[in-house]
């Protein structure tokens, strides 16, 4: 069964503190060559039924994300691919 | 008659219990509210105590708004009903569209704690007649975010509109922009402040008793002082 | 070098210490960072469950005791009260309640001095042996403390380790009918300018801020302290402080036949199971150690509704007895409510809400989630019970009921049924109280003569007004001495409005009673240099570090608890620490006139086979009738220009 | 220029009490065909030069994620697709 996912980020023009922080650690890392690291949220809804995007969207937008900071994507991915790829 | 000020404990509210406590000092009557209760049982005025409520696990006050309490203040913030939002409180404002711009995390990304020095910017609020202009005062900001935000056109509207109702004095301790502490609405009867005052309003457990004035305000303002 | 005799000798000779080989278990059982052994191919668990009735019928079958940390002795001493095998939940339910961390098999020969040696109080509500010692400060209120360690997984995990180190030790508070109102955390970490201190020190002062923080408990002070010794073994003790009416004092005892089992808070899932995943089924999959977490994430939230439903069940008098879930979770909680109480107690396991449907029973008696309280309560109180929990929006479940001792007045048995298969049927206090108890070899730390030799005396002084000045701007700037202001800011100490004092005072002061004005002082205290060079001395430093601190607030000492860092219990270096601290700190509590009201002990705390030093905690606790009067550290400007005098007091 | 996302999730057998606090509020908004929701971090590194995977996996495997208790994936994605596709 696919799932939904909500990706959040902040604005662009949003200062994003934590991923400043770590691209200010990569150096120690031996990392030179990243110019920018911007952390956000990324949230899996799985749905009872059908997975409903416009259900998500309406989820994503009173609840999941704040408009005034953040935007947010909704798409479908499926279940078991998400868990396939992860080391 | 004394008035009669609610404070709205949520799940996960921590500072209800302070927050009655400077309303009870203030002379005042502490009632205590209930998120899962849309009345406001006739309460003068209302606070939205510090804390975390519903654990601030997605983002601060963000489910807290939908709680039916907060249905009935939204309302009746918009009818004049004094509303002030302590920390988390603030949090809800912002996400109730009580207040504009929102509260992220600190710029150092810790949870700081300490005492911190504020210049009153606004006395024509609902919350602050009893401060003099410009008055600094000295109160605990304890957040972990209390970074305000918001476009630059809603900064400058709110600088234009004398709606700064309080500033950091003497360091920034979360990277707020224009060092902003703590912003009204247009009517000046809603206001949003990350500090706590309640925790400045005893000698013992205080470091001053400037956080009174904003309850004793509220008192003024009831009894009809213009706002 | 001088070498112990072997003090007590109350267990049957083959209980008592041999020179054993090194037994698995770590410190804080249950808990592993590596994958554990795998399973032995000759165990042969079949589709179902492993009922009592298999067992009975495959008494040869080999069972993987060893992996779980029991010894040949220990097993066969199971058998033995079972008169059979144990099934898979039995053993594993023995070897979490016969580990160090919960039988203190290494510990309680000594541990019984500060009931001995305790000096007489009738402030004493309830003392060792229950989940926290409680304490009567006025004709009706009484407050309860204690410290406890979560080393292990705050080395591995530092942010969630420290973050349910809290949680841990505030239920504990909460279980004996308290509110929890203060925190404090005894730090210990590597070098400060080691590269592992910043990710385990940044992790550890964040966890204890975010749990303590989010369910509003002041932080009133801790210790901060950087060696080389505890590099790779940090230590996070946590302390809470609770205040109650003293009518509302609560008991774990499941008393009253036909009583109902209520399992409160979070869902049971496979958290901290590592240690007993070696009983896996043979149907597992390779790779299923990965549903296995070593590591609990805690969830403040929860806990802080936890708090307010369990208060709210206290006062309307709904519950007869109450438990909190630790480290070795249902297993602990069943069989020490029922051990206390001496009757019995009817399970139904598949009745516990579970986060993974797809659990084990000896999975579930295991886990260690978090946030979870066992309840005892009348029959006709039930609903009132679930509908408090539901207006928290807190899970209680009806899991089991209360049954009769044996007719002949012996204690009742533990009977845990898995979807109609009996899969436990244990006498509970075998569990609880028969567990080994050994009396471990101990001797001198062969290097500690050269140690000692190595005396201050030899150190250069400063000969001059620059040298001194030198030194002072030095020690200053050294770790353990400079300003504390980065991690205490991370503690909210303002929340309930009761901190009177707090960092950077020598002692934390919580107002308890706002009419009165009467209130407590605390202290965390603990040396671990002088401990090393001289843990009998060092203990009872400790100790009196601790008194002043919270006699120089102004408040009378009257109560003491303590948390026991150690390396092995099997090195007998470091028994003989142990030993030592353990008679120092009773002996100076004689000394002082103050009990020891509970504690923790915390063993295999090393690297390797580097102990870190020994490090005994001690926390005192003092009243002080108003706490107006309290003296703060600062000197106060006298208002007219008056000067004080200043006097040093002591040699 | 494609940029990296690591996705940063906790692993399925750990509690996810954002994820929980969500679930449990979305019967107030109306919603109840949502069976669970988990909560984890969405990661957007941009590197000055060709993106690097698998130096991307090496940040995410010391920095961005602690396997003791979350997975995480490494992808890579065109900037501005994520960025257009944002509402
Ligand atoms: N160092 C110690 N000093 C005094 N009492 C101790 C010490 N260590 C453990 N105890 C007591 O032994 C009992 C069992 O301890 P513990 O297993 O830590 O409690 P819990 O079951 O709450 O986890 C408690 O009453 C505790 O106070």
């Amino acid at each position: 069964m696919p799932r939904v996912v909500v990706d959040v980020m902040l604005k662009p023009e949003i200062l994003d503190p934590q991923g400043q922080a770590v691209a200010n650690a990569l150096p120690r890392l031996g990392v030179s060559d990243v110019a920018s690291v911007r952390i956000g949220r990324r949230i899996e809804i799985d749905f009872t039924g059908e997975p409903d995007l416009d259900r998500a969207r309406e989820i994503a937008d009173k609840l999941l994300a704040n408009p005034v900071i953040e935007d947010f994507t909704v798409r479908l991915v499926e279940a078991d691919e998400t868990a396939d790829a992860r080391s | 008659m004394t008035a009669r000020v609610g404070v709205v404990t949520f799940p996960g509210s921590l500072d209800d219990g302070d927050a009655a406590r400077a309303v009870r000092i203030s002379g005042a009557e502490p009632v205590r509210l209930w998120h899962g209760d849309p009345s406001l049982h006739g309460v003068d005025a209302v606070v939205l105590p510090g804390g975390f409520s519903y654990g601030d696990y997605l983002r601060c006050g963000a489910i807290a708004r939908f709680a039916p309490v907060m249905e009935t203040i939204v309302d009746a913030a918009q009818g004049g009903l004094p509303v002030l939002g302590i920390c988390n409180g603030f949090q809800i404002l912002c996400e109730a569209h009580l207040l504009p711009g929102a509260l992220t995390r600190n710029q150092h990304l810790h949870f700081r704690n300490r005492d911190q020095i504020l210049r009153i910017e606004s006395v024509g609020t609902a919350w602050t007649n009893a401060f003099q202009p410009g008055q600094e005062v000295l109160i605990p900001v304890k957040n972990g975010e209390g970074c305000y935000v918001a476009d630059t056109a809603t900064l400058d509207q709110l600088e234009a509109e004398g709606r700064v109702v309080a500033r950091y004095i003497g360091g920034n301790p979360n990277g707020s922009q224009r060092d902003i502490a703590a912003i009204t609405n247009a009517a000046g009867n809603v206001v949003g402040i990350m500090p706590h005052p309640e925790h400045a309003v005893e000698a013992l457990t205080g470091p001053s008793l400037d956080g009174l004035g904003f309850f004793t305000s509220v008192l003024k303002h009831l009894v009809g002082a213009p706002a | 070098m001088t070498t112990h005799p072997d003090p007590v000798r109350d267990t049957p000779e083959a209980y008592s210490a041999p020179a054993q080989p090194a037994e698995p278990s770590p410190a804080e059982p249950a808990y592993t960072a590596t994958a554990p052994a795998p399973q032995p191919a000759t165990a042969d668990w079949t589709d179902g469950v492993d009922t009592v009735q298999r067992a009975n019928g495959t008494s040869g079958e080999l069972q993987p005791y060893t992996e779980l940390g029991l010894r040949d002795d220990e097993y066969d001493r199971i058998r033995q009260i079972l008169g059979r095998r144990p099934t898979q939940s039995e053993l594993a339910m023995y070897s979490i309640m016969w580990s160090e961390h919960c039988s203190y098999k290494s510990s309680k020969v000594h541990l019984r001095q500060f009931g001995e040696k305790a000096p007489h109080s009738d402030r004493l509500l309830a003392g060792i042996g229950e989940n926290a010692g409680v304490v009567q400060i006025s004709a009706d209120l009484a407050v309860t403390f204690k410290v406890e360690s979560h080393n292990h997984p705050s080395f591995v995990e530092p942010y969630q380790g420290a973050a349910t180190g809290v949680g841990g030790i505030v239920r504990d508070i909460l279980a004996m009918g308290a509110r929890p109102v203060a925190v404090m955390d005894p730090l210990r970490f590597g070098a400060a300018d080691h590269p592992d201190t910043a990710r385990v020190l940044t992790g550890v002062v964040a966890g204890v801020g975010g749990y303590g923080n989010c369910l509003g408990l002041p932080n009133i002070g801790g210790e901060l302290v950087f060696d080389p010794s505890y590099q790779g073994n940090p230590l996070l003790n946590a302390l809470c402080l609770g205040v109650l009416p003293v009518d509302r004092l609560q008991n774990k005892a499941a008393a009253g036949p036909g009583n109902v089992v209520v399992l409160m808070g979070a869902k049971t899932g496979r958290d901290g199971i590592g240690g007993v995943s070696v009983l896996a089924s043979a149907t597992f999959d390779e790779g299923s150690e990965a549903r296995r977490p070593a590591v609990q994430v805690g969830d403040p939230f929860t806990e802080k509704l936890l708090i307010e439903a369990c208060l709210e069940l206290y006062d309307g008098q709904l519950v007869v007895g109450i438990q909190d879930l630790g480290g070795a979770g249902l297993t602990c909680a069943l069989t020490e409510t029922a051990a206390a109480a001496g009757t019995g107690m009817r399970v139904w396991l598949e009745r516990v809400p579970l986060r993974e449907p797809s659990m084990d029973p000896h999975e579930i008696l295991a886990s260690e989630s978090q946030e979870r309280m066992l309840l005892v309560v009348e029959p006709d109180k039930l609903d009132a019970v679930l509908k408090t929990c539901e207006k928290w929006g807190v899970l209680a479940t009806a899991i089991g009921e209360v049954t009769a001792p044996e007719p002949d007045g012996r204690p009742g048995r533990l009977l845990i049924t898995w979807q109609d298969h009996l899969v436990v049927d244990v006498p509970p206090g075998s569990l609880v109280d028969d567990g080994p108890v050994y009396a471990r070899p101990m001797r001198e730390p062969a290097d500690l003569i050269l140690l000692q030799a190595d005396r201050a005396e030899t150190l250069p002084r400063p000969a001059d007004p620059e040298a001194l000045r030198e030194t002072v701007l030095r020690m200053i700037a050294s770790p353990n001495l400079a300003d504390k202001t980065w991690v205490t800011e991370q503690y909210d100490r303002y929340v309930l409005g009761n901190t009177v004092l707090a960092q950077p005072e020598d002692g934390g002061v919580i107002r308890i009673d706002e009419r009165t004005g009467l209130g407590v002082a605390l202290s965390v205290d603990g040396n671990g240099r002088y401990a090393r060079l001289d843990p009998y001395n060092g203990t009872k430093l400790a100790l009196a570090e601790a008194y002043r601190n919270v006699a120089v607030t102004g408040a009378t000492p009257i109560a003491v608890t303590n948390c026991l860092n150690f390396g092995s219990p099997e090195d007998p270096g470091v028994m003989w620490q142990f030993a030592e601290a353990v008679r120092g700190l009773a002996d100076g509590c004689l000394e002082l006139g103050i009990p020891v009201t509970g504690g923790n002990v915390s063993f295999y705390n090393q690297t390797g086979a580097a102990p870190i030093h020994p490090t005994p905690v001690v926390g005192v606790l003092g009243v002080l009738d108003n706490v107006a009067d309290r003296v703060p550290m600062g000197f106060v400007p006298r208002p007219g220009g008056d000067h004080d005098q200043i006097y040093l007091l002591g040699e």
